[in-house]
């Protein structure tokens, strides 16, 4: 059998994690070099994993296959396809920012006792997410998926109400159960949905008998095995509302402001940017995957909820008062193009959604991120504390602005890219769709500049004046991933590369094709 | 004279207890009225045992009356130390622990 | 030498780059660098210009691939240009004025520290109009459709501690996302209908499309320009952005952006031509915008704002124009490249003026300049009589030629066009006479500035002069060369050309428009050259005080769209908080509350327990027997 | 009946003795019970004769080792193969020798070992009057806070007894789940009970708390067993055996009448049905099942906490046991009788358990409720009615018995003045303190949760799997669901102990010695283990999932 590279990958992570966990109280900084320097080498396992995968090759590549739980059916199963590729690309590079970004969030104060190690325990469950996401998105066996799923929910939850933002308005008390009342609301949402996905999971195997995601598959092909419809459809449901949660949409998703709005900044970026993937790749890869016929029933239903999810999200990302709550808005919006690209069933809506897992990772992070220094500088959250930031420190501004302008999907960036895939894909289906979803493209620009002016722009705020510029590190967090932005936006190609074959098999399982155009084209040199 | 009646009369007792043990607060007689029970347990075994002819049921009457002994040795082991710490044998009193 | 074309977009964009990411070090030597990329560029188009001119009139257009940009499928976007008669037009306009205004704002923007990031933005813009008419499809073409908005929103934003300034700039780029919904849409109808969204495809066979898509995609188009060239009811923008620098105002907001909404229209003549409909739409669009600018330009004392309602105007011209078909679109283009020289030459003469007179912008605190800045003068007349079609000046063959078209409509229409069109040369004369008096002729009504300075007005540097003048020379003579080179047999490969008959004779239309035009000149004369002009502006009829405040268009976008819209989005807020988290949190609690209740069961007595578990075996019995029995 | 047959019954039973044939008694395959009650019989002697000083030592030591050598007979046994080919009924058809006999008894055994260590425990309190001192009164006779109670402290005293109390209960649990007739169920029953009603009386601090659960321990336990007894005199009489294998021959009608006696009571399904709903009770009392789970909060929150610990896990695998034999051996005939009954019971008990838990202040209580709603899941595999129900079962049992010892070997660790601090309020901002003990708290109250990669989720997993292929797929939703409400108080308790700032006169968590310190690790490591590996175990469970009949 070959080098386990998937397990690898997933597998340094976790080990780093472990270790860094067992770093003494006192080595603080070693600590955090340990985990980033792991996370730099999972990068390069994650740029291995995207070397190796040949697109035109089998379905799931560089699988694995052991036996685990034979009692329940469950094999420890891995493979990647090329979304599952993309999204490893994007955990794998994000992850580093986010410590850079995070570097000092988790310095214990002087109060707290010396056997307290709260920097340690951050970084270790920074690398533990990392490796449960990554595994999960490895997986192909829906038992091995769900574990994770559900797993990955605790050391994010310690991120979330364990290390809160600093910079929060009113009492420390106060903001600590503010915190915890978003931590646990987190944890909720997500273990309720994923103990109604268990039920689901179940009832899978009462069918299946295994949970073999590729063994399914070739069975409801062959016929050999049968899903009664309505069965299908229950556990479409089951596996989809956990999903939803997760993604989040609409009406699932108050949850995810609070969540964003009390962590810190590089945690917000870990749930909304990396965490929430898992949702929507897991919409594409089960949902779609194990019940075709249920997937299509539901659409009207969820188009639905994807369109109210964009306008809603992004109608409330408006009215918001706290930077970091407009962000988590904003994302909900942008998960609702996500969902909208899934169940669009085209090859451009599928593969502008995988693309918009990617890019809206990207560009939120850059956001979140700056705006997080952003925050840390003044040490408070409410836009309405800011003005005129743009003279005193015009680079911070800028990245700002780009950040934003990512946001609001600028040609150019590599949200574009994805955001208008999605359109597209979903106007060849379905035309109104297409054109409530486009008017969220003015409403992004609305919230992005009310909150760029706001903060940036008009006169200078006495308490901004002695505001220092982005730092060297911070820089080094942000200049990257602009970098990687402008290069997606221009030149996507080689993830479209990746991920058009993966879309293809997804296609092939829901069994749809693409919409063909109404007039037949001439070819170009007849016309001119 | 037909045996039956004895299982009438057997679970009249034993419904005599178990009201005595809701509606008797002092511990002793709530005891007491628990080994009324059993011991309608053994009217009825004797009973059946002579119904069906074989003498398992005479047996386990046997059986129970030790069970019962034990419990008598355990109980009131127990209902004195609580007697002589609270200085009441009431069961209500014993209700520190709730909700 | 097709390969050169990238050159073009590829040197301001380099210049934009460097200065932007540069940072202080480049202070001192930024300006000169923007400038000479710009050069660079206008070098290169004359190349190609040379070398297109050296072709058959038919294989003119040249094409270069640089690679695939979004393939997914059937759907295939490339980074690809085109370089027709059409675009090069374009290119020299822009790259030609683009060069002049870099020259001009070198001197304009001495005393600005930014002004290395100054030029970096004009860069960023001459690359994005360059890709905007260089591209070849219609998504790369969005790509600089954005490119231009965001160089317009950072440029006009360019003050941004000035509240106003942020505000305005916020405002352009909302305006034109509005438009841009229009091109998105179009592209998309485009891709379902045609499967492509390249021009080549699309135009070819555009006839092939029933006319309801194609009238539906010719709106959204028109939607676009709209937005981008300020047509109504998306106009509202361009008089607010004049909260921009004065270079900006010239190059963006008179000569080359907002000219992009003809441009696109003309590029999609095919579809247009095969939707009626959607024409008859975009004459409206162009005739309505006409008249609403010319007013609105008569009555702003802001002399930037007077001269954005008059290109608001101007550019209802070339929309009408393009909206009459292969009639028009010649005329549309040339109107366009006209007003670029005479337009900018007058923002240029504008920023000169308040280079000198301390920034002051209100026309009623000039007067009697012409003595002071005479250069400005002279080149600022020349404009002057260009815009309002002075016979043998550009503006005159250009304008001349779109009335002519307007009547050769034909029908009711093409008498209410031609009307129309008339109409407006001669409130033209009249808010340029208007503006030509209170700036130069008439006594001095200066006023100390904020503080308390009085100005003392002089001719600007040599750096601002010299475009000014290049720019005169080409207002000046522009439309007799295109008169009589044949621009119209230059453009009719891309455009298609046929001479309307028009009811009534060119020259009778000629000598019309001449004598509307002494009409206009008259009235103004009349009310400002003859009676001095008041400092404060007198209340004035109902007109004017509506036409002041942009003929209340502003208003009802805010009563609308800002008022309503900060309600909707209050009131969505708080149903998140109350209901949608309300009913979860609600669960929550009303569990919580059941468990209190429960908990009171256990109340500690051993003898309600006794109950209970006497009450459950009752219910266990009962309900076994149960099951027997059923 | 007439005379004569009496008369003949008494001559039968008057024949020559030497007609009658000796009991055959396979004293090997019940070693690990005889065992158990031998150390026991020896405890009681060495309190007699060993001097005080060396009491607890030697107590210490021969319990460990009785369970040692039991645990070692019982793995001897599934060797031979007992479990699965010998299996087959010892004692004259009193007690089962199988599969889930042997897994069960196994299962006690080591819980008990781990009961055991906590027992031993004498690091966690101050030193009195230079006596190290237990969780356990000087003198259980003594009046709290009397004269002679100061001078039992003064002098050092500690109840060894205790020890051999265990063993007994022990013992008792073990023919428990065994037992192959209703007359042994109930003597194991008692012999189980009597012992644990005095351990909880026993505690060294609130006394009277500790004396009160062992007063209403006692009476409820009385009261039930009295139910039980009756039914067992019901079932006796549809019967007219007490052995399983009759009774179930006789409901399913394949042992005709034996006497014409037999035949007219034989007819009677309200007997039966009324009998098996009383036994019925009877376990679901000693299970925890609502509605007869009120006794289960107080008690485990005034026993000493080692004792809590022990009862919560070893009795519930022993009734569950006996619950799983007497459904599936005496009762398959029965079961569209009872499986209904029983889903109504799991749902209510299930959701009661998770529901009342929601509100509770006391860490105790707490752990008390999470018991009964996971009695509820349990439940749900029983009604399985299948084989992989059984194994799932087992497999539950095991898993569920070592997070719940090891969470209250924990909660013996966290201390204040008053002895252990049990109030939640008392433990926020522990994992502030001291991270690794609460570390420790939070993995078992994640598995308790049945978050994934723990033995929590394993078990529930496997409990509804076999639920659902049961055709009970509604009663797997109503779990999840309580599992959803139920997740809610754990990560409270997360959340205290981690997200809210200690308080200034907050509990300290006392250094425990090698014992409780052993005791938590074997938590931690079975839940670790069971989460990741599980596949060994199931195996286990799956080979003795099949009851001999």
């Amino acid at each position: 059998m070959s080098f386990p590279l998937l397990t690898v990958t997933a597998a340094v992570p976790a080990v780093g994690a472990i270790l860094t966990a067992a770093v003494p109280a006192g080595r603080r900084t070693a600590a955090k070099w340990l985990a980033l320097l792991v996370s730099l080498a999972t990068l390069v396992l994650a740029g291995l994993v995207f070397a190796r995968f040949e697109p035109g090759g089998d379905r799931y590549q560089l699988t694995e296959s052991h036996a685990w739980i034979k009692d329940f059916g469950v094999r420890y199963e891995l493979g990647v396809d090329g979304i599952g590729v993309a999204l490893i690309g994007l955990t794998a590079l994000l992850i580093p920012f986010v410590m850079l970004a995070g570097w000092h969030d988790a310095d214990p104060l002087e109060t707290s006792s010396k056997r307290w190690r709260p920097t340690q325990g951050f970084f270790a469950l920074i690398l533990m997410v990392e490796a449960m996401v990554i595994l999960s998105f490895e997986a192909t066996d829906v038992f091995l998926f769900y574990i994770l799923f559900e797993a990955m929910l605790i050391p994010m939850y310690f991120l979330i109400g364990g290390f809160g933002d600093r910079a929060h308005s009113g009492s420390d008390e106060n903001a600590a159960a503010q915190r915890s009342y978003a931590a646990v609301k987190f944890l909720l949402y997500n273990l309720v949905g994923g103990l109604i996905m268990l039920a689901a999971v179940i009832g899978l195997y009462t069918v299946a008998g295994n949970f073999s995601l590729t063994e399914i598959a070739e069975a409801r092909a062959n016929g050999t095995l049968e899903m009664a419809t309505g069965t299908e459809r229950w556990l479409f449901l089951g596996f989809f509302f956990a999903f939803a949660v997760k993604a989040p949409l609409w009406p699932l998703h108050t949850w995810l402001p609070n969540a964003m709005g009390e962590a810190t900044a590089p945690v917000a970026v870990l749930i909304t940017a990396i965490v929430d993937k898992v949702g929507t790749f897991a919409m594409l890869r089960f949902c779609l995957g194990l019940f075709p016929e249920a997937s299509q029933w539901a659409t009207p239903v969820i188009v639905v909820l994807a369109l109210i999810s964009i306008v809603y999200g992004a109608l409330l990302a408006v009215g918001q008062r706290d930077i970091k709550r407009l962000i988590a808005y904003a994302s909900i919006s942008h998960f609702g193009f996500i969902v909208l690209g899934i169940f669009a069933m085209t090859s451009q809506g599928q593969s502008g959604a995988t693309l918009y897992m990617v890019n809206h990772g990207i560009s939120t992070a850059a956001l979140m991120l700056v705006a997080g220094f952003l925050i840390s500088r003044r040490g408070s959250r409410l836009i309405a504390d800011y003005g005129g930031v743009q003279k005193v420190a015009p680079v911070l501004a800028g990245t700002f602005l780009i950040g934003g302008l990512a946001t609001l999907s600028l040609p150019g960036l590599a949200p574009f890219v994805s955001e208008f895939l999605v359109l597209v894909g979903t106007f060849a289906r379905y035309p109104a769709a297409g054109v409530v979803a486009t008017t969220g493209i003015v409403l992004a620009a609305l919230y992005v500049l009310v909150l760029y002016q706001r903060t940036m722009t008009g006169p200078v705020k006495e308490e901004v004046r002695s505001m220092p510029d982005l730092r060297p590190r911070e820089l080094a967090v942000v200049a990257p991933l602009i970098a990687v932005l402008l290069f997606l936006g221009v030149f996507p190609k080689p993830l479209t590369d990746v991920v058009n074959p993966a879309v293809r098999h997804t296609m092939s399982d829901v069994g749809k094709t693409d919409p063909t155009p109404e007039v037949p084209v001439q070819n170009v040199e007849a016309a001119k | 004279m037909n045996p039956v009646n004895y299982l009438y009369l057997a679970a009249l007792l034993f419904t005599i207890g178990a009201v005595g043990v809701l509606i008797r607060r002092n511990a002793i007689v709530v005891f007491m009225c628990v080994e009324l029970m059993l011991n309608a347990c053994n009217l009825a075994f004797v009973t059946f045992s002579r119904m069906h002819g074989n003498l398992d049921g005479q047996i386990i009457a046997f059986f129970t009356m030790v069970v019962a002994a034990a419990e008598v040795v355990v109980g009131l082991a127990i209902i004195v130390s609580v007697f002589r710490s609270r200085h009441s044998a009431s069961v209500d009193d014993a209700s520190l622990m709730k909700l | 030498m097709d390969n050169l074309i990238a050159l073009l977009i590829a040197a301001p964009l380099l210049g934009a780059a460097v200065l932007l990411c540069g940072g202080r070090r480049l202070d001192k030597t930024g300006h000169w660098l923007g400038t000479l990329l710009a050069a660079v560029s206008f070098a290169t188009a004359v190349a190609l210009f040379a070398d297109m001119l050296g072709k058959g009139a038919d294989d003119r257009a040249m094409h270069q691939r640089l690679f695939s940009w979004i393939p997914v499928e059937g759907f295939q976007a490339d980074i690809a240009f085109q370089l027709d008669q059409l675009s090069m037009t374009f290119v020299l306009l822009i790259t030609g004025v683009g060069t002049l205004i870099h020259v001009y704002s070198i001197g304009y923007m001495e005393h600005d520290e930014r002004r290395r990031r100054f030029f970096g933005y004009l860069n960023l813009f001459v690359a994005a109009m360059l890709l905007l008419v260089l591209a070849d499809n219609y998504l790369l073409l969005y790509f600089g459709w954005e490119g231009v908005g965001l160089a317009s929103y950072l440029l006009i934003g360019f003050w941004q501690h000035k509240p106003s300034a942020a505000t305005a700039a916020k405002k352009a780029f909302l305006v034109n996302r509005v438009g841009d919904i229009g091109l998105s849409i179009a592209i998309m109808l485009m891709f379902t209908t045609f499967g492509t969204f390249a021009f080549g495809p699309v135009l070819a066979s555009a006839e092939n499309a029933t006319e309801g898509k194609l009238t539906a995609i010719g709106l959204m188009l028109l939607l676009a320009a709209c937005g981008k060239s300020a047509q109504v009811p998306l106009q509202s923008w361009l008089g607010d952005a004049m909260e921009g620098p004065t270079p900006v105002s010239a190059l963006i907001h008179a000569a080359t952006m907002v000219t992009a909404g003809v441009y696109l229209i003309v590029r999609s003549a095919d579809i247009f031509n095969a939707a009626p409909d959607a024409q008859l739409v975009v004459t409206i669009v162009g005739a309505v915008t006409l008249l609403f600018g010319a007013i609105v330009g008569c009555a702003k004392d802001d002399i930037k704002k007077a001269l954005a309602g008059s290109t608001m105007s101007q550019i209802g011209y070339m929309i009408l124009a393009a909206g009459l078909g292969p009639v028009g679109y010649v005329f549309a283009i040339m109107h366009l490249v006209t007003h670029g020289f005479f337009k900018a030459g007058l923002f240029l003469g504008a920023g000169s003026v308040m280079h000198g007179m301390n920034d002051e912008v209100d026309m009623r605190k000039y007067g009697g300049l012409r003595k002071y800045m005479p250069v400005t003068f002279i080149t600022f007349g020349l404009g002057y009589l260009a815009i309002i079609g002075f016979p043998g000046l550009s503006g005159f063959f250009s304008k001349d030629k779109i009335i002519e078209a307007a009547f050769a409509k034909g029908g009711t229409e093409g008498w209410i066009l031609g009307a129309v069109t008339l109409l407006g040369a001669a409130v033209t004369a009249y808010y340029m006479t208007r503006v030509m008096l209170m700036t130069f002729f008439g006594e001095k009504r200066w006023q100390p500035d904020a503080d308390g300075r009085p100005p003392h007005p002089h001719e600007s540097p040599k750096s601002m002069l010299v475009p000014m003048i290049l720019l005169a020379v080409g207002s000046v003579g522009g439309g007799a060369v295109f008169e009589f080179s044949g621009f119209t047999e230059w453009l009719e490969p891309v455009t298609g050309f046929d001479h309307g008959h028009a009811p009534i004779s060119a020259a009778a239309v000629t000598a019309a428009t001449v004598a509307v035009m002494v009409i206009g000149v008259g009235l103004a004369y009349l009310q400002y050259g003859r009676k001095p002009v008041p400092v404060v502006a007198p209340r004035g009829s109902l007109l004017t005080r509506a036409a002041r405040r942009d003929l209340l268009q502003d208003d009802l976008n805010h009563a609308v769209f800002v008022t309503g819209g900060t309600h909707l989005t209050r009131s969505l807020v708080y149903v998140d908080h109350t209901l949608v988290d309300g009913v979860v949190n609600g669960t929550a609690a009303s569990v919580g509350g059941l468990s209190g209740r429960l908990r009171k069961l256990q109340n500690g007595y051993v003898r309600s327990y006794a109950v209970s578990m006497l009450g459950g075996t009752a219910v266990l019995i009962a309900a076994t027997l149960l099951m027997r029995a059923v | 009946m007439n005379a004569l047959t009496v008369h003949s019954m008494w001559t039968t039973a008057a024949e020559p003795l030497n007609k009658i044939p000796a009991p055959k008694i396979e004293y090997v395959q019940l070693a690990p019970v005889l065992i158990v009650v031998g150390a026991a019989v020896l405890g009681i002697l060495a309190e007699a004769f060993v001097p005080r000083r060396g009491r607890y030592v030697t107590q210490v030591f021969l319990t460990l080792l009785a369970l040692a050598a039991s645990f070692a007979a019982v793995v001897a046994l599934a060797a031979g193969g007992y479990g699965t080919t010998k299996a087959h009924i010892a004692a004259m058809g009193a007690i089962a020798v199988d599969g889930p006999a042997l897994f069960l008894q196994g299962t006690i055994i080591l819980a008990s070992v781990v009961a055991v260590l906590t027992f031993a425990e004498r690091r966690l309190d101050p030193a009195d009057h230079g006596h190290k001192v237990d969780s356990f009164a000087a003198e259980a006779a003594a009046v709290p806070g009397g004269d002679h109670e100061k001078a039992a402290v003064k002098a050092g005293f500690t109840t060894t007894e205790v020890f051999p109390l265990a063993l007994f209960a022990i013992a008792g649990m073990l023919v428990f789940p065994a037992a192959n007739d209703l007359l042994t169920l109930f003597i194991a029953l008692e012999v189980f009970s009597l012992p644990l009603y005095l351990l909880c009386a026993v505690a060294r601090r609130k006394r009277l708390m500790s004396q009160e659960a062992a007063l209403k321990y006692f009476l409820l336990g009385a009261f039930s067993s009295a139910f039980l007894l009756f039914g067992i005199a019901l079932l006796y009489g549809y019967a007219g055996s007490v052995s399983y294998a009759t009774i179930a021959g006789v409901v399913d009608g394949s042992v005709g009448s034996v006497d014409p006696a037999l035949a007219q009571t034989m007819g009677n399904d309200a007997l039966l049905l009324i009998g098996f709903a009383l036994v019925l009770m009877g376990l679901l009392f000693k299970v925890g099942a609502v509605p007869f789970h009120m006794w289960t909060p107080d008690v485990y929150q005034g026993a000493p906490t080692p004792v809590t610990g022990f009862m919560a896990a070893a009795t519930k695998v022993a009734a569950f046991g006996a619950l799983l034999r007497l459904l599936y051996v005496v009762l398959p005939g029965l079961t569209w009788d009872w499986r209904p009954v029983m889903w109504g019971v799991a749902i209510v008990t299930m959701l009661g358990g998770a529901i009342v838990a929601i509100t509770q202040t006391d860490i105790k209580r707490l752990l008390a409720y999470s018991s009964i709603a996971h009695a509820g899941f349990l439940l749900a595999g029983v009604i399985a009615a299948t084989p992989s129900g059984i194994s799932s079962v087992l497999f539950y049992l095991g898993a569920y018995s070592f997070v719940t010892i090891g969470a209250f070997a924990v909660v013996t660790l966290v201390r204040d003045a008053g002895g252990e601090a049990t109030h939640l309020s008392k433990w926020a901002g522990l994992g502030r303190r001291s991270p690794l003990v609460a570390a420790v708290f939070a993995v078992f109250l994640l598995a308790f949760a049945g978050i994934p990669l723990t033995s929590g989720f394993s078990g529930k997993f496997a409990v509804f799997k076999a639920a659902a292929e049961g055709g009970a797929g509604a009663l797997v939703v109503v779990g999840v669901i309580a599992s959803a409400i139920a997740a809610f108080f754990y990560i409270r308790v997360i959340v205290l102990m981690f997200f809210s700032e200690p308080k200034a006169d907050g509990p300290t968590v006392a250094v425990p010695s090698v014992l409780t310190t052993l005791t938590i690790t074997a938590g931690v490591v079975v839940t670790l283990v069971l989460g990741l590996a599980p596949q060994y175990f199931l195996d286990l469970a799956g080979q003795a999932s099949v009851f001999v009949r």
